[in-house]
């Protein structure tokens, strides 16, 4: 990992989402309370206000922070959850740098169980880890087996939109969309939108820096 | 979208620096992180501590005060408030018998509300409110949503926690009066975030949205706008499915007819009417009573109707003294 | 049309019987002719009684109990009540020292209670408030309306009253305090009559209708939607100019900000905010505060800003213990 | 006066004030608060219900009664101005039978005096009082000409639609729209037009009954 990789994501993460603000807001509208646009936007500008004080951290150290800042800032359901993500990649990242595309997918995917955990959720209940599970798993699964970077990066982002696609059929049995019942069915779940635009961005970034 | 605001940034800041110079008599206001405590700290007792997404007013910062919440946490509109600033109430707050947090079952208010509770050097417990009926419970493991009868539980429970009873005892107290309370609400027209600045659904001019949620999300159905009489029997009916109070028992109740807050007090009172007659020809009592804008989802035209059966204990710690912005007597 | 109705004109005594058995521990409802009074009847004092059409909640009826009024009497909605109404409810209150009435200065309201006055077999006076600084006094010689203030005036001399004060006394002080207090509102919205079932004027979603009056009767100006600072900068101005109050006298004032129906609370307070920062930087001193919705407008969204020059008297009697509905504290 | 001609008039105007609901509301919005025809339906409602009581009454009686009834069901300015309007017919007709046009023009006269001290009120103030003065100055004038009835009943007609027309471009200085100020101009006075429909309509019965 390295903190400049980490910077250059928030920027990108940060005008990924603002270009996305219509559809964010309105999935949400439909089977949430139409705030996770607000709220990641209001997480971004927090990330990005810290970039002096971030970029002379460490990344361990600047994942951490990054974390407790998503975790004052975002609120909500997402907030707790990305939080989580990013004071687990410090954690593994302080404990033994991460730096192999093998060691980062496993660091990516511990991050995911721990979201798992905070939000007693798994797959096929309509949240972001019907985006993330998916990443976690192609990113393992390639890596194993040693897959070009270029590739890995486009099975990526494949698995990112298909996992989000998925929800869109699904029923909710945790978030906000689980009072619906039924009437979620047809709508893809907004947290899913925006860790599947997530993950596109970075693997988008990354494959520039290897490209 | 047209609402009393300067900037949408600043609305949650500025509404609250209203509320505390407003009420500079009953609490203190403090910002980063933002929290709002009690003018006097109360001494030797459980510390009660609410919160959640602003827009709610006046939940939960108007239920400050003696006899009820020593702290509350307010997040963005319609947005969990984060550990931060709930671990900074608690060290305010805390006066040497534990902290209770009364968190409304949302995703994020729990997570939020845990990622404190993990974190906090203190004693503490939580009582989770699920009062809404409109979530038909089996099917979700989610559990139903926290609403008005939130409002029961925070003031029960902060009259007991006031006699110096233990953390153990607030809670369970909490808890029993959660499983007594029943709500469901109905919407006329949608709620619009600030931030969003469009109604978060549409609606026609003819149609209700029976089972809303505090928050603007859909409820049960969508459907032909009825007369009042006719919408409070859906909503009574639910509310007694799920209580299922002993028929003919002469149970005594709570009947709490809150309003969204773009509906007036005249309607308020007029489905109060009509729900007190529907609860009497089931058998009940109805022995004690409130009617207004307790639990609100921003601008949104709707009320809600929330059932709580009594018991000694509960009527008790109900009518003890109670000194708040929103809810006040015997003091 | 979207409201919790059953029919049209079933709604003023539906409601009513709502008030009744949600406050039965307060007031008593009679029907035929439509008043209420306190439930106990108040010995040796002057009875206090108002009234004014509906849809105003809880004006006038949730001010009904202990410190304040002894009667109200209902019209229909936006409608004066008539001249039967008050002597059925003065005869039920009247406790031997005199009836005082409180009265808001429309024609319709001042010509009922002026021949109820006259056919009143007891010794009687009127309190005629009109607090409402959006119409400009001079060229009319209706006078002003009579709008939120309405609340202040009922509440100190309701207290004065309890004391045992005479009739005299208290018609003295309610024109003190009706001369010490000024407001002034802007609607966003319009409210909708129910019988008439549309929106008694039409407003666009960039417009604001400045100095309304509280049955959505137009006011001072038709503008484009501003930020809260500048509407309140503009209402603080004219209820400044008004007031007069001796620049920088450090003058205690009484500071309520008015709901009309349909604004959220967060939007009250943000109001507050900016209202007592700009009556602050004039050199008052804001010692006492009332935010929500006191005196509204049927289902209208917008608000008023009331200001009353206190002195010890009226201070001492808005302090004093007060039980109604609507507003209660110390009891 | 008789009281089968009272009735009839109740009637009359009940079913004249219908046909204007659209129009009586919509001028009560523009300048007032919308309730002038609903205030007007109840108190003719009231009357119409009473109609077994009053019928053998001799006409003073019911007048008083209808008085009475008006001013405990109209509410709002109309109820009492309405009120004391019969209160006075039913004094003058007690005090000794009004029969010829020109006691009737007398009484009337003498209601519109009565009318104009409640409210506290006199013509060119935007009120149903410039429908009524004119009606009465030209009952007065004509009966004491000798003018033929059915010149007089149309004279008077014409006198309430001219004089309600005039309210159109006066500033209120009573009533609600006394708080217009200048944007009462251009808006007729609710209570003027249904003054003047009340006398069409009573003196198109007259104008019947002669024919
Ligand atoms: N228990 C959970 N586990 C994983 N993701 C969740 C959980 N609950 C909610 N989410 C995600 O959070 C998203 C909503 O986030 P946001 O709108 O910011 O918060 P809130 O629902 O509190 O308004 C949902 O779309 C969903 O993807
Ligand atoms: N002082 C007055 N003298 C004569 N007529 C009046 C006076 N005040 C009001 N009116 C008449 O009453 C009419 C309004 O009646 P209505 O709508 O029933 O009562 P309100 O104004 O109380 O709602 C006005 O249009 C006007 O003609
Ligand atoms: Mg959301
Ligand atoms: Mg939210
Ligand atoms: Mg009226
Ligand atoms: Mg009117």
């Amino acid at each position: 990992m390295r903190t400049e990789f980490i910077l250059e994501a928030i920027e990108a993460v940060n005008n990924a989402l603002l270009n996305s603000e219509a559809e964010l807001e309105s999935l949400d509208r439909e089977i949430g309370d139409g705030d996770h646009f607000i709220n990641l936007k209001r997480g971004c500008a927090a990330l990005l206000a810290m970039h002096d004080e971030l970029a002379p951290l460490p990344p361990a150290d600047a994942l951490q922070r990054i974390g407790m800042k998503l975790l004052s800032t975002i609120g909500g359901a997402s907030g707790p959850l990305f939080a989580t993500f990013f004071t687990t990649l410090a954690k593994v990242e302080k404990a033994g740098n991460i730096s192999s595309l093998t060691e980062i997918a496993a660091a990516f995917s511990a991050s995911v169980e721990a979201i798992k955990q905070r939000g007693k959720a798994g797959a096929g209940e309509k949240t972001m880890l019907d985006t993330l599970i998916p990443v976690a798993e192609t990113f393992g699964r390639l890596t194993a087996a040693n897959a070009a970077p270029v590739e890995i990066f486009d099975a990526i982002q494949q698995a990112a939109e298909a996992g989000m696609l998925s929800t869109r059929d699904m029923i909710a049995t945790k978030g906000r969309a689980a009072f619906l019942g039924e009437r979620a069915i047809g709508h893809i779940d907004p947290g899913a939108r925006s860790s599947q635009i997530i993950i596109h961005t970075i693997a988008d970034l990354a494959k520039q820096q290897i490209g | 979208m047209k609402k009393f605001i300067n900037n949408v940034d600043d609305i949650l800041i500025e509404s609250l620096s209203g509320f505390a110079a407003a009420h500079a008599d009953i609490v203190s206001l403090n910002l980063e992180p933002h929290f709002l405590t009690r003018k006097q700290k109360a001494e030797n007792k459980v510390a009660i501590i609410s919160g959640g997404g602003s827009g709610h007013e006046p939940l939960h910062s108007g239920y400050i005060g003696y006899g009820m919440l020593d702290a509350a946490c307010p997040g963005h509109v319609f947005t969990s408030p984060s550990p931060d600033q709930m671990l900074a109430a608690a060290e305010a707050v805390h006066a040497g018998k534990g902290v209770l947090f009364i968190v409304k079952n949302y995703a994020g208010d729990v997570m939020n509300f845990e990622m404190a509770a993990e974190m906090l050097p203190f004693e503490n417990a939580t009582v989770l409110t699920s009062d809404d009926v409109a979530v038909e419970n089996s099917t979700y493991t989610t559990g139903r949503r926290g609403v008005a009868g939130t409002v029961i539980v925070e003031k029960v429970v902060g009259s007991l926690a006031e006699t110096g009873a233990d953390l153990a005892a607030c809670k369970a107290l909490g808890d029993k009066v959660n499983s007594r309370t029943a709500s469901m609400g109905v919407a006329l027209t949608s709620c619009t975030v600030p931030a969003a600045g469009r109604p978060t659904f549409d609606i026609g001019d003819t149609e209700l949205e029976m089972g809303v949620g505090i928050h603007g999300e859909p409820g049960r159905r969508r459907e032909a706008m009825r007369n009042a009489d006719a919408i409070v029997a859906d909503l009574v009916a639910a509310i007694l499915e799920d209580l299922k109070p002993t028929p003919g028992s002469e149970s005594e109740v709570l009947l709490l007819v809150n309003g969204f807050a773009a509906t007036p007090l005249m309607e308020l009172y007029l489905l109060y009417n009509s729900a007190s007659k529907l609860l009497q020809a089931h058998g009940l009592v109805i022995s004690r009573s409130l009617v207004g804008n307790y639990t609100t989802a921003l601008d949104m035209a709707g009320a809600s109707i929330t059932v709580t059966l009594l018991d000694d204990e509960i009527r008790q710690h109900w009518d003890s003294p109670v000194h708040t912005a929103a809810l006040r007597w015997q003091c």
